[in-house]
């Protein structure tokens, strides 16, 4: 079974269990998101076995609404890794095989051995950028010489360059598009279809603002497997886009106006921070300790961002921007979120509106920016707020890595040294 | 010019062991002791020249040779990037404390993370973060050049100096001039034994990368006739290396490959040809040529032209008649490794036979690497 | 089934009198220690080896017991700690929050403690007896015990008589694998090159003490510090660990029972537990 | 002609003595720290018993990881060159090369002479090389010699080894023994994890028919057998894999001895 059978014999198998048998403890949105993904796959799957070629995006999630105004079908290569599962280890036997290094993060691995294995529909051209970390970069140039398609690499700009950064960007991003429509057939771009993009976009940013506030109630109504979930922008074609968040926001606040929580009894709560081994479902292990985690935060590149600030351009730039000049003036923007002091910023925000008990931070191996800022970002929170972190390596996808009692045996020790700072018996 | 010989050969011994962790402090410290600044780099993309013409001495940073990092491994786990790593160390360790200030780029991530490091400990007065396009484009060069001119600016109120157009010409003429004579040095490498064992030759330019300028031209261009002549001690002129690496600084590594029985010729790194190669423009805006030479012209696997780099090591293995390229990654410094198997595949179709190995900062495991580079040497060697 | 249970500290509660045990199931042994009244009354310790380890340990207390001159039944309680406490029946816990408590018990005055086991080093402030920090490695075998009795085999010492080493050693050796195995065989070379024995054991003892160090500095070590672990009787590894923490730290009078007894300390102090 | 070829490998030591094209004899021991001591002991050992002298031998090349501590060897290879050529003259049809020593483990592509075309060695860390299987069957109890046949007996259905380092590797095979696992199957996990690990080097080069293993692990059918199937070829192994770098040695001082005749 190829990668896009399975998903779809995945998503198959969870819209069954869950209309013949569903979990009460579980979000009744869930069965929304995994149809989905159904129909997403089985398109997919449709267009791998017709041949038709998609566009590879090496990170920034965005970049699946520009492209997809420009006609392009869409693959987001990192997160499309992150769904593998258990069947990882044959992409990174691929990529590794290749000469790939095996210390790296194993994100990029997986969709490097993806990517080389075939079973994803062939690239008609790949971007990359200068957004989030360099394996992505690397691995996107890569992607591009493998494929020989014609790719574009997009630089982000200096923090603080403001209205010149800004131009960078939408310079680069008209570069993008007049070399799309000159170098692959039958693209062109459609730019009241961004702005259709941008609106679903900003919706769901507003709708995630109020999830975020419902996070802020004691018990938090919401679980850790569930708190990590968003609605990627790759389903942004699908027609309920746009439903599955405001299921999600009403269900979240039936939950806290009746004061149920997740968890029976919460004692403590937490943020994860980076990335986690999936496959194990930590957040499980946690809540039966009566660790909550209500939010979850993916790192560099997404997690729980700034607030939504609705778009204030005309304040800013003396007039309503175009959709593409909007983008471009996020990007811009966004350059400042990417860096660790702000991310810091970011996680003690976090802390202190949503009244955390600490922070486990997953030093996930290969990830430079993240890892060299962990024990910072503690320090931070020990300082500002006296709440503990814990630092605990691995990988995301790489199970065979993964020593179950040792992860686990720490994440224990964690939960009574969170216990017993705040005085609660376990 | 020097005439007798075993003057020369202190003068070169002095210049050529001028990097060691014994003597990279010493100009640095004579300088401050003239009441001036020094102002610390950590790669090679900072058009220098800027800080030379403000006044400062640039000092590139090597970390500490020493194996163990027991002060920056607080920050910094085992698995990220043993340069900054070692740097971070000597920092921590108080060796760097003369330091007033230091220009970063986010050469990768790590570098970036180090920049961080610093801000995070409040160390030195001065931490600027140069943004280096990973592209050359017309756009990315035009980036660039803003870049270039937000750092001095930095740099005029940090040494409260104007930085006018002249003073970057005199400094792009100085600088210009070191590449020059460097140049001739790599152009003697070509000969069948050069008069430089490659780890010496590593000596020398790591050297201009401590020392004042002006003092490492005098003494280089005092040198020179001595090089031409000079018969060195080189146990074996064959096979002919190219050595390709980031910041290796450490010539105990080069005199490791030719004590196995091969002569490095040629190297491919950020301490060696790719710190002095292309001289900067004069004609023109000064800044703007800066530019344009530091973000177009160093073909290093961290930009994402790779095709470049490989056409740069193609050309100097035909003219330094290179058999074969051994190929340095250092313990999770990523732009090599991304690159490395682009970079083996297109040796490989060129018929050059190619060895890639993991090292770490420091010299250790001699054993190992020992072994794997006589074994290559073996493997070139015609009659065996 | 067992559950994780954890300390809960709470000031001037009296500890009950109770004949409590704490075991802790480590990679290369089993440490069980029997209290009285928060009174330490004996204590052993036992290779791990084929035989499974519960009835080891319920051997083990029979004897303790009878040490003790007590009856096996007259235990009232038993906490198992470790990394092997999941495979004995008995409720288990932490080990950092064992190690802060034993620490306190064996040395009240201390506010970090450092265990250097066979497999993994932890560092823990343990202020009061409670953990509110701890750091750990465990990634690899270096930075661990294993490292250093690796270097004692291929050195055909004992880690005690690597104590009684003169201490010449002048930092000149680097043992610069990353990989215990690697390790070895370097140490090998060096011994064939005729290096001095003294000096390549202060060599290893310098690496696996810049390893441990930063354990130190992540829990924000205090001016006191215990140190713990089989590990912590190489008095050239503590001498090395001292001169990058720049001052003196205690090793415990049997530093392998530290985590034990917080086991059975906090078997005690448990107040709803039984 | 008497040439003799010496492999000083970190944990044994080999001597192989070859007269004209015939292969005179060999002999194995524990490397000792004394290096020089050792090449001589275990060469005088050959050469005493088949009633020859240390003078009588023309021409001595030493190879393996203390090649450069021998200081009677007239030359000293790589252990790269010497299995290859060692390989080449017993498999001339061989054109790739496993060798599975203690702490390295090597994949060689060569030429019908044994000319090495490409190699590749394990970094950094001892995962995935024979001293992992020794400590796994250290810690249970069997002797070397029997962990390859045992694991082959058991079974890896339900028996998994997390750990590749060869150290961490003993606390897992120690917590499958409290759980009860039987020892036959925790050797096949074992053996399992390793061969993983070896066939993850093996495809980074290029695999080459025919395909053969040396070195002491050869010996070894848990792995061999295993290996077979993960890389789904055929594997040769020589009588002696232990010997094949002493024997290439052995080879190259003829060639020495041949070119220092010629020349005198």
């Amino acid at each position: 079974m190829n990668f896009l059978e399975a998903e779809v014999a995945k998503y198959e198998r969870r819209v069954k269990r869950i209309k013949e048998n569903p979990d009460p403890t579980k979000l009744k949105a869930n069965l929304l998101l995994y149809e989905m993904w159904l129909s997403h796959r089985k398109k997919m799957l449709k267009q791998f076995n017709e041949g038709v070629p998609f566009a590879y995006l090496s990170g920034g999630s965005v970049y699946n609404t520009l492209f997809r105004a420009m006609g392009f079908h869409t693959i987001h290569l990192p997160t499309t890794a992150d769904r593998v599962g258990s069947g990882a280890a044959k992409y990174f036997d691929i990529a590794r095989q290749r000469g790939y290094p095996d210390n790296t993060c194993d994100r990029i691995q997986v969709y490097l051995g993806l990517t080389m294995s075939g079973e994803l529909p062939r690239p008609s051209f790949v971007f990359y950028y200068g957004g989030e970390c360099l394996p992505l970069t690397y691995g996107g140039r890569w992607v591009a010489e493998e494929f020989k398609v014609p790719s574009y690499f997009l630089d982000y700009p200096e923090e603080d360059s403001g209205y010149e950064g800004f131009q960078h960007v939408l310079k680069q991003y008209r570069e993008l598009i007049s070399y799309c429509e000159s170098e692959v057939p039958g693209v062109k771009f459609d730019e009241a279809k961004l702005g259709e993009y941008q609106r679903k976009t900003d919706m769901n940013h507003h709708l995630h603002q109020e999830i975020y506030e419902l996070k802020k109630r004691v018990p938090c109504p919401i679980s850790g497997k569930d708190a990590l979930r968003m609605p990627s922008m790759e389903l942004c074609d699908e027609p309920q886009f746009g439903e599955y968040y405001k299921l999600f926001r009403d269900e979240m606040r039936e939950k806290a106006e009746k004061g149920i929580g997740a968890l029976p009894e919460e004692k403590a709560r937490v943020m994860w921070v980076v990335s986690a081994p999936f496959y194990a479902d930590p957040f499980s292990f946690l809540e039966s300790r009566g660790v909550a985690v209500p939010i979850y935060d993916a790192g560099v590149g997404g997690g729980e961002r700034r607030e939504y600030v609705p778009p204030d351009d005309e304040k800013k730039y003396g007039r309503r921007l175009s959709p593409l000049e909007y983008l471009a003036s996020q990007t811009a923007e966004g350059a400042e979120g990417r860096t660790p002091g702000s991310k810091s910023e970011r996680i003690l925000k976090n802390c202190r509106e949503l009244h955390l008990d600490g922070v486990i931070y997953f030093m996930l191996s290969g990830c430079m920016p993240e890892i060299g800022c962990g024990r910072i970002v503690a320090e931070n929170l020990e300082r500002e707020l006296g709440i503990p972190t814990l630092l605990i390596d691995g990988y995301c996808l790489d199970s065979a890595k993964y020593n179950q009692t040792d992860f686990e045996s720490k994440l224990d020790a964690f939960v009574s040294v969170l216990l017993a700072r705040k005085g609660v018996p376990a | 010019m020097v005439q007798n010989t075993v003057t020369a050969e202190k003068r070169l011994k002095k210049l050529v062991e001028a990097g060691q962790e014994a003597n990279r402090f010493n100009w640095a410290k004579e300088w401050k002791a003239q009441g001036k600044k020094v102002i610390g780099l950590v790669d090679t993309y900072i058009p220098e020249e800027i800080i030379y013409a403000a006044g400062a001495l640039p000092w590139h940073i090597f970390g500490t040779w020493r194996q163990n990092v027991p002060l920056a491994s607080v920050y910094r786990p085992p698995n990220t990037c043993r340069y900054c790593a070692h740097v971070l160390e000597s920092f921590m360790s108080g060796q760097l404390d003369f330091l007033d200030g230091a220009v970063g780029s986010d050469w990768d991530d790590d570098r970036r993370v180090l920049w961080f490091q610093w801000t995070h400990l409040k160390m030195m007065s001065f931490r600027y973060q140069l943004h280096v396009p990973l592209k050359d484009s017309d756009l990315a060069r035009i980036q660039f050049t803003a870049n270039v001119t937000r750092l001095k600016k930095g740099l005029e109120k940090f040494c409260g100096v104007e930085i006018t157009d002249q003073s970057l010409a005199d400094a792009i003429g100085v600088y210009n001039k070191m590449r020059s004579l460097l140049t001739r040095v790599y152009e003697m490498r070509k000969r069948d034994v050069p008069p430089l064992t490659g780890a010496e030759t590593l000596g020398l330019t790591t050297a201009a990368m401590v020392m004042p300028k002006d003092e490492y031209i005098k003494e280089l261009e005092a040198l020179l006739p001595y090089l031409e002549t000079r018969k060195p001690v080189i146990t074996s002129p064959h096979p002919r290396l190219l050595v390709s690496a980031d910041r290796l600084d450490n010539p105990a590594y080069i005199a490791l490959i030719e004590d196995a029985g091969a002569l490095v010729a040629m190297d491919d790194m950020d301490t060696g040809s790719r710190y002095f190669w292309n001289e900067v423009p004069v004609n023109g805006d000064p800044i703007e040529a800066l530019s344009r030479r530091y973000l177009s012209k160093l073909a290093c696997p961290r930009m994402t032209f790779w095709d470049r780099q490989v056409s740069q090591v193609k050309e100097w293995v035909k003219e330094w008649k290179i058999d074969g390229i051994v190929n340095f990654t250092m313990s999770y410094s990523y732009p090599r490794f991304f690159g490395m198997p682009y970079f083996r595949d297109q040796m490989e179709t060129a018929g050059i036979p190619f060895l890639t190995i993991q090292r770490e900062y420091y010299l250790g495991s001699v054993g190992q690497l020992r072994t794997r580079v006589e074994a290559f040497a073996e493997t070139l060697a015609e009659d065996f | 089934m067992p559950s994780s249970v954890c300390y809960l500290p709470e000031r001037g509660y009296r500890l009950s009198p109770m004949i409590v045990a704490g075991v802790d199931v480590g990679v290369k042994n089993v440490k069980v220690v029997l209290f009285d009244d928060s009174q330490l009354k004996s204590q052993l310790i036992l290779p791990v080896g084929m035989e499974p380890v519960t009835g080891m340990v319920e051997k083990a207390l029979a004897d303790l017991s009878r040490q003790a001159n007590l009856a096996p039944g007259d235990i009232q309680r038993v906490l198992a700690t470790g990394y092997g406490a999941f495979l004995l029946p008995y409720p288990r816990i932490s080990d950092s929050i064992c190690l802060a408590r034993g620490a306190y018990f064996v040395r009240s005055s201390c506010g970090t403690a450092m265990d250097i086991g066979a497999q993994r080093s932890m560092a823990a402030s343990c202020t009061g007896g409670v953990c509110t920090k701890f750091s750990a490695n465990g990634k690899c075998a270096v930075g661990s015990g294993m490292f250093l009795e690796a270097v004692a085999n291929v050195l055909r010492l004992k880690l005690e008589d690597m104590a009684n080493l003169p201490s010449q050693g002048d930092n000149k050796i680097q043992v610069s694998s990353m990989c215990v195995v690697f390790a070895e065989s370097e140490i090998i070379s060096l011994v064939h090159e005729g290096a001095p024995v003294a000096d390549i054991v202060r060599g290893a003892v310098n690496a696996l003490a810049a390893q441990i160090y930063p354990l130190l500095v992540q829990v924000g070590m205090a001016r006191d510090v215990l140190l713990c672990g089989g590990v912590a009787r190489s008095r050239v590894l503590v001498a090395a660990l001292q001169e990058l923490i720049g001052f003196e730290a205690v090793v415990a009078e049997q530093p392998e029972f530290v985590p034990a007894y917080g086991a059975a300390l906090i078997a005690t102090e448990r107040r709803e537990w039984s | 002609m008497v040439v003799a070829g010496i492999d000083i490998g970190s944990m044994s030591a080999k001597a192989l003595v070859m007269s004209g094209d015939d292969i005179v004899g060999w002999a194995v021991t524990l490397t000792t720290p004394d290096v020089a001591g050792t090449a001589r002991q275990i060469l005088d050992k050959v050469l005493e018993s088949h009633g020859l002298r240390f003078e009588d031998v023309d021409y001595i090349v030493s190879t393996g990881y203390g090649r450069i501590r021998v200081p009677f060897a007239h030359r000293h290879l790589t252990e790269i060159s010497c299995h290859a050529r060692g390989t080449a003259s017993v498999f001339p049809n061989v054109r790739t090369l496993l060798d599975m020593g203690g702490q390295d483990c090597k994949v060689i592509n060569c030429d019908g002479t044994g000319k090495v075309q490409k190699f590749l060695l394990n970094d950094k860390c001892a995962a995935g090389t024979g001293r992992y299987l020794e400590r796994v069957g250290a810690t249970l109890g069997v002797p070397l010699e029997q962990i390859g046949p045992r694991s082959l007996d058991g079974s890896d259905a339900t028996t998994h080894i997390d750990s590749f380092c060869a150290v961490f590797a003993q606390r897992d095979v120690m917590i499958l023994r409290q759980q009860g696992k039987a020892t036959n199957d925790i050797l096949a996990a074992a053996h399992e994890a390793l061969v993983t690990r070896i066939s993850a080097l093996v495809n980074r080069l290029s695999i080459t028919p025919e395909f053969s293993v040396s070195g002491g692990i050869a010996k070894n059918p848990g792995v061999v057998k295993r290996l077979e199937k993960s890389l789904n070829i055929e594997i040769r192994v020589w009588k002696e894999p232990q010997v094949i770098g002493a024997l290439g040695a052995a080879l190259f001082a003829r060639d020495g001895a041949k070119k220092k005749a010629a020349q005198a």
